[in-house]
């Protein structure tokens, strides 16, 4: 083992220590917001170092990975014996470098966005401890250790959502967070003993040297198994019908949105079918659910995401929207591109949020000096905000151009990747060219909905209010510098794994080879012709440059009114005397209805009504129902107990003298 | 080779009896002390520091024993001398010492001036150690009864309260009429075997030609009755709830923790021990138990505004888990229940604690509520709360965890693989109860600016909060010393000779 | 049909009817003196199982003493006096007698049951054994030799019983 | 041999008892019919006794001791709630339940 991957433990110490001691100083109520900061910041700082160490140990003698580093036996319960052990191998280790890079910026970012709140000390040691988690969910060696980062990263994340506990709503939000993320760990859970009861093992590297030889490919055991492991990914992941707790998640600060909710808690599940990618390729059912239920999200997130004002909630199901596209990539097989757009999007994503909490900051603060209560997240309260932000304007723009997959930024190239996997592999079933289909259709309206936001925030006339315009400016360099990084990061990111046509390609997908090469026995041989490549390029290209500009002409910030003053949507009257007079009739034919039926359909109806109605707080209020029907029966009258002890002493002496007599 | 008393001489059975005896004398001794003084609090304090010394000084003998695992000599014999023994005589003897140490503010600020309080107290950990210790049917039922009369008194210690009274009458009658079902079954397998002692019963029922077999197996059934009730199983839970919220919170804890600690101690031995050669016949019926106790003990519990009431049903809820330890019917379901058995105790005394400290005198509704915004005004209790409740909802990294792992392996040792699942989600529907505490304390606002003013935790309580969730903390991440003690204990239990009998 | 089990048969007859009785009772010290005539039938039938001693100490100790503190705690709550029924309604009254009967078919199997030949005393030991060592000494023999762990649990047990009626009943707070 | 008709008349006695707890509200009369099914079990005890041997008749004698500590210990407590309520009617002790 090279030295410095002897050190991965240090990567989990620095956060950990950083959690203890700013959760000392918030519980003890010090006074020491310097202090506070260089704890935050420096341990994160610390980490990402020990990252790059580990990752350029790594590289330096890959041949031996994947090293497994045992701190100690955890569970030594029969013979499901547990050790808290770490391994370090490709994956892990350009995860470690992704969680530990953003992470760092983000607290970077939150010194400046948080720096006036009262629970600042409170917010680094919740954001140093969701590090840790995620850090130990990132190096776990087995299934248990892995679940302790899964739970963690849940707790924190549930904890942060209701960061701001004044308000009831936010609070519920944070509940809703964690029970969801409950009911996908019960797959995970299940799954786990199920691999146990078939392996007899629950580290990594056992269970998938002797999957082999324990599964038949394709069998009922194999795909119970993987399935109850994608259940506890939708939950993790934010995929349907588990995805409505991820927008409700927005309540929290932004930066903790940027960092738990776009870049790196709600990708673990990507990370996890990735880890167990042996295990999904041997089970193709499994594989295409997994495939399938992505591109679905992708596709109906994005629709959803047409129609929202509230910028955050853009955002929010944008994240939903790549999340599928990940799993379709992970789900065609194209495990490789799943981790690539896994990291790209970190950077771009992350770098969306972070602008959008420029942005809102600066509103917050416009509104706050003028004492209005406007709602500083509403786009209808934006619009030409570059003139006072021309930084955070140009990094969004960016971050922009990278999700929605112009060539040359990273989104191009992950996106375009998992598209073609997909698309090489119609020529088995024509189910996979419909995925496909539904992955172009899907960044058609990412282009559309991400330059409808831009539109509606940066460009056109202002709408914030006379008097508040005189306080908005750009937020300060402890803010702008993250979004600097990370735009830089969105813009090269693509490096790491250019397609196969272009120059230099692909290092990330021979980096990964190591840990993906289990699978690719099972998996068929996919081969495109450089032609058809560069067929998909240009269509992706093309698809992105028809999103974009079809918004830029479509939409018309200068008819758009203020939140406080917004009509019912129905302001159309006058835009009928434009001279774009066939942009309106495209406007009423297809935009209209598409986003009619994107708000009032799929949002209100299916999301607010059946998913959350029926589904999340229905079967919760069911079993609420049934407590308190239990509670009824304790009537408090001695008589009844005996009754019902009576009656369940004669069952039970039924049962065991065995029904008969 | 470890040390052998011969427990066919008088001196091997007084020395076999050694913690029992110590606990008994000093019990006896402040029996004198109590009806001399007994008038102040002074001298209710001076009772209480004595009777944690006491049960100290027989926790000290006790793990003089274990560590030199002494054994016995002889075959037939009223009382065992195993780790199983000494680990539940611990478990419960830190239960009363975690009690007596809440108490003694508790009672001070409820006025009730009352020194028996801790010689009951002591009582009732000898009965709860000669039920765990126990190797006569006999023996387990004299000391199941004597925990039960003394925490029946204990239930109603406030005479001034109207609900204590209500809570001692229900649970006194509930538990006499239970106790009739219990020496029922004892009765019938006395009349199947000729023996009360378990291994002699083991030896019979594992030799038996099972023909005409109605009299063991009604026995067994009666025998699970009195057992389910002591544990509060469903259908025979309806007492609990009750009695726990009336009864001063200190004994609930102590009825919540150590009492079911006792009682499922006794149950495992005897099926383990006596009734191992018919394990088919009762891990059916408590695989029963243990799904729906889990499942209505959660369920239930949703509904509850009431903290103290929401920790009573949630106490039924892991009398469900520890069912499903005992379901497995193995020794390895034995060392899973003394891991859960010693963690539970442990949690569930620190919830209580920090429920007593957060009511006002004389009030007894503390609901949910109440605690809203405790983190704000006393952030260590907060966190203490927190720590107890994730450990209770068996959130990764609390002794909570370990221990529902621990379970769920014995569970999926044995092919109750339906059990593991039916807690696995149990544990989801219990997140919708504990996490509310967690959010009113963390995420709501306190509903006065001198809300949670009244807050005290008395010295020896505080050291009993700090104490409890340190170690559930370190449990959680270092498990395996106590995995590796727990898993000892149970293998003590591990019957001689395993005879498959079919129904 | 021997004399000794028609005597059984007599007071078996006596106590269920006692008992009958002792459970339908309106009022309490009726019920309560009817356990004492049950508890007296049983005293005899215990001397025809051979257990002369237990025999005398259920008329001592159970109907004697147990039982008077029982009538004392009635009369001392001045319950003895008829104000309404403590009972359900006929409904009630019919239905539980259904569950208790439901519970007596499923227990009277038991009758049938015969215990395992090589655990069985030859007959007529235990008569022999009370006839050597007196009723007493029959009692005493295993009880402080055999049973002596029990028996001083039982020392404590009553010890604790004491201290906890008094705590409770004591009048002063 | 009067094994089976004692533990029929055993069996009855208990149900008799279990039955009376069912339907008494008074609870000094619940207790009685306690009384009764520990009764019912001592029968049994001391049929079993004369063909097992007098281990049967020595459980009987604790199981007196139990009965007495427990009516000691439950007549208290009925004594106690008594100054609460001024009964001791059970339909009227319900300020606990939920």
């Amino acid at each position: 083992m090279p030295a410095t991957v002897g050190w991965v433990w240090l990567v989990l110490l620095f956060p950990l220590a950083g959690f203890l001691a700013n959760g000392a100083i918030s519980v003890l109520r010090l006074d020491a917001k310097r202090a506070v900061t260089t704890i935050g910041v420096g341990a994160l700082v610390l980490s990402f170092l020990v990252a790059v160490a580990v990752m350029a140990g790594l590289a330096g003698a890959p041949a031996d990975a994947p090293y497994v580093l045992s701190l100690w036996q955890w569970m030594p319960a029969g013979r499901l014996e547990i050790e808290l052990a770490l391994q370090v191998d490709q994956l892990s280790a350009m995860m470690l470098l992704v969680v530990t890079g953003v992470s760092m910026v983000i607290h970077v970012f939150s010194v400046g966005y948080m720096g006036e709140d009262p629970g600042y000390a409170r917010y680094f040691s919740y954001l140093n401890l969701f590090v840790f988690f995620m850090l130990v969910l990132v190096l776990g060696a087995n299934f248990p250790v892995m679940f302790v980062g899964w739970e963690g990263v849940g707790l924190c994340s549930y904890l942060l959502i209701g960061f701001w506990f004044e308000n009831e709503a936010f609070a519920n939000a944070g509940k809703k967070a964690f029970i969801m993320n409950r009911i996908g760990d019960v797959g995970f859970l299940l799954a786990m003993f199920m691999i146990f009861q078939a392996v007899g093992t629950l580290s990594f590297i056992e269970v998938f040297e002797y999957a082999p030889r324990a599964f038949a490919i394709g069998g009922t055991a194999i795909t119970l198994i993987t399935l109850a492991l994608f259940v506890g990914a939708i939950g993790k992941s934010a995929q349907i019908p588990l995805y409505t707790w991820l927008p409700d998640a927005m309540a929290g600060p932004t930066p903790v949105s940027a960092l738990i909710h776009a870049a790196t808690m709600v990708t673990a599940g990507v990370y996890m079918v990735a880890r167990a990618n042996v295990l999904f390729a041997m089970a193709p059912i499994s594989s295409f659910t997994v495939a399938a239920v992505g591109a679905i999200t992708a596709l109906f997130a994005a629709t959803v995401a047409l129609k929202q004002w509230d910028i955050k909630k853009v955002l929010a199901y944008s994240t939903v929207s790549q999340l599928g596209y990940m799993f379709m990539g992970v789900g065609v097989g194209a495990y490789a591109a799943g981790i690539f757009h896994l990291t790209t999007h970190a950077f771009f994503k992350a770098l969306l949020f972070l602008g959008a909490g420029s942005v809102i900051h600066a509103l917050h603060h416009a509104y706050h000096h003028t004492h209005s209560s406007e709602e500083a997240q509403d786009m209808r309260n934006m619009g030409g905000l570059r003139k006072w932000m021309p930084l955070t304007a140009t990094f969004m723009w960016i971050a922009t151009l990278a999700i929605v997959g112009v060539p040359g930024f990273s989104g191009f190239f992950s996106k375009d990747e998992i598209l073609a996997a997909t698309f090489a592999r119609g020529h088995e079933a024509a189910a996979f060219y419909v995925l496909w289909a539904v992955g172009v259709v899907t960044a058609l309206l990412t282009a559309f909905y991400m330059t409808r936001l831009m539109i509606y925030t940066f460009h056109g006339p202002n709408r914030s209010g006379e008097k508040e315009q005189q306080h908005l400016h750009e937020s300060p360099w402890v803010m702008t510098g993250p979004l600097l990084v990370l735009a830089v990061l969105a813009i090269v990111g693509g490096l790491i794994n250019l397609p196969a046509v272009l120059p230099g390609s692909g290092w990330l997908h021979h980096w990964l080879e190591p840990v993906t090469e289990l699978s690719a026995a099972y998996l068929p041989e996919v081969h495109l012709s450089h032609s058809t490549e560069w067929v998909l390029l240009g269509f992706a290209t093309l698809v992105a440059a028809l999103g974009i500009i079809g918004a830029w002409r479509l939409l018309k910030p200068a008819a758009l009114k203020p939140a406080r003053e917004a009509p019912e949507e129905t302001g159309i009257q006058k835009v009928l005397l434009n001279k774009w007079y066939v942009d309106e009739i495209y406007d009423t034919l297809i935009v209209r209805p598409i986003m009619w039926v994107s708000e009032n359909v799929l949002w209100k109806v299916i999301d607010k009504g059946i998913i959350d109605g029926f589904g999340a707080n229905g079967s919760a209020n069911l079993a609420r129902a049934m407590g308190w029907l239990g509670s009824r029966l304790q009537t408090g009258y001695l008589g009844t107990y005996v009754f019902l002890f009576v009656l369940g002493a004669l069952i039970l002496l039924r049962v065991v003298t065995g029904w008969e007599l | 080779m470890w040390p052998v008393i011969d427990l066919g001489l008088p001196g091997g059975v007084a020395l076999a009896l050694l913690p029992e005896l110590v606990l008994t004398g000093c019990a006896l001794c402040l029996t004198i002390l109590v009806a001399w003084r007994h008038r102040s609090e002074e001298d209710q304090l001076l009772v209480g520091y004595l009777a944690a010394v006491g049960l100290v000084l027989t926790a000290a003998v006790v793990v003089v024993f274990w560590v030199s695992d002494v054994r016995a000599g002889g075959l037939e014999s009223m009382i065992a001398l195993d780790g199983f023994r000494y680990l539940t005589d611990l478990i419960v003897l830190l239960g009363a010492l975690l009690t007596v140490l809440l108490s003694l503010g508790y009672l001070g600020r409820e006025r009730i001036l009352v020194p028996e309080y801790f010689l009951l107290l002591l009582y009732a950990t000898v009965g709860m150690m000669f039920m765990g210790g126990g190797a006569d049917l006999i023996v387990i039922f004299l000391g199941l009864e004597l925990m039960s009369v003394s925490v029946y008194v204990l239930a109603g210690i406030d005479r001034r309260s109207v609900f204590c009274a209500e809570a001692a009458l229900k649970y006194f009658l509930m538990g006499a009429f239970a106790s009739a079902f219990l020496l029922y079954g004892i009765a019938l397998i006395y009349g199947f075997t000729g023996t009360t002692n378990l291994g002699l019963i083991y030896v019979q029922t594992a030799t038996w030609v099972f023909q005409e077999n109605t009299m063991l197996l009604i026995g067994i059934g009666m025998l699970l009755v009195g057992f389910a009730f002591k544990v509060a199983a469903v259908p025979f839970h309806m007492w609990t709830p009750d009695v726990y919220d009336g009864a001063p919170t200190p004994i609930t804890a102590f009825m919540a923790a150590a009492v079911k600690a006792a009682a499922f101690a006794a149950m495992l031995r005897v099926l383990l021990e006596a009734l191992g050669p018919v394990t088919v016949v009762w891990t059916e019926i408590v695989w029963w138990l243990a799904a729906i106790t889990m499942v209505v003990g959660n369920l239930v519990a949703l509904a509850q505004r009431n903290l103290k009431r929401m920790l009573a049903y949630s106490s039924i809820g892991h009398a469900g888990y520890l069912l499903t330890a005992v379901a497995s019917g193995t020794d390895f379901g034995a060392g899973a229940f003394l891991f859960y058995a010693f963690a539970y105790t442990i949690m569930t005394m620190g919830a209580f604690a920090i429920v007593a400290a957060a009511g006002r005198r004389g009030e007894r509704d503390l609901r949910v509520e109440d605690l809203n915004g405790l983190a704000k005004r006393r952030p260590w209790l907060a966190l203490a709360m927190m720590v107890f409740m994730l450990s209770l909802l068996g959130f990764p990294g609390t002794a909570g965890f370990i221990g529902k792992w621990y379970i769920l392996s014995a569970a999926l040792e044995a092919q109750n693989g339906l059990l593991a699942v039916v807690l696995v989600s149990t544990t989801v529907i219990s997140a919708g109860y504990y996490l509310p505490v967690i959010m009113a304390m963390f995420m709501k606002p306190p509903a006065s600016d001198d809300a949670h003013e009244h807050v005290t935790v008395t010295g020896a309580a505080r050291w009993v909060v700090a104490a409890t969730a340190v170690v559930l903390l370190v449990l959680g991440v270092w498990p395996g010393p106590a995995m590796d003690v727990a898993g000892q204990g149970g293998r003590d239990l591990r019957p001689s000779v395993m005879i498959t009998v079919s129904k | 049909m021997s004399q000794t089990e028609a005597v059984f048969w007599f007071f078996a007859a006596v106590s269920v009817i006692s008992a009958f009785l002792c459970i339908t009772r309106r009022n309490p010290v009726a019920s309560a003196l009817w356990l004492v005539n049950t508890l007296f039938a049983l005293a005899a039938i215990f001397i025809l199982l051979d257990a002369h001693f237990i025999g005398a100490l259920q008329v001592l100790v159970y109907a004697g003493a147990i039982m008077v503190l029982f009538l004392f705690v009635i009369m001392l709550l001045n319950l003895g006096r008829d104000t309404g029924t403590d009972m359900l309604g006929w409904a009630g009254r019919i239905v539980m007698l259904a569950v208790g009967a439901l519970l007596a078919t499923e227990l009277l199997v038991l009758a049938r049951v015969v215990p395992d030949q090589r655990f069985v005393l030859p007959a007529g030991t235990l008569a022999r054994i009370t006839e050597e060592q007196g009723a007493v000494g029959a009692i005493a023999a295993p009880l402080f030799r055999d049973y002596l762990i029990p028996f001083e649990i039982t020392s404590v047990l009553l010890l604790a019983a004491v201290v906890g009626a008094v705590v409770l009943a004591k009048r002063r707070l | 041999m009067l094994l089976g008709p004692s533990l029929g008349l055993s069996a009855v006695l208990f149900s008799l008892g279990v039955a009376g707890v069912l339907f008494r509200r008074n609870a000094i009369v619940i207790f009685i019919c306690i009384e009764l099914m520990l009764n019912a079990v001592n029968l049994s005890f001391i049929a079993f006794a004369q063909q097992l041997g007098r281990s049967g008749q020595v459980i009987v004698f604790f199981v007196m001791a139990v009965a007495a500590a427990e009516a000691a210990v439950g007549l208290a407590i009925m004594i106690a709630i008594y100054r609460h309520k001024d009964t001791i009617d059970v339909r009227e002790i319900n300020l606990l339940r939920g």
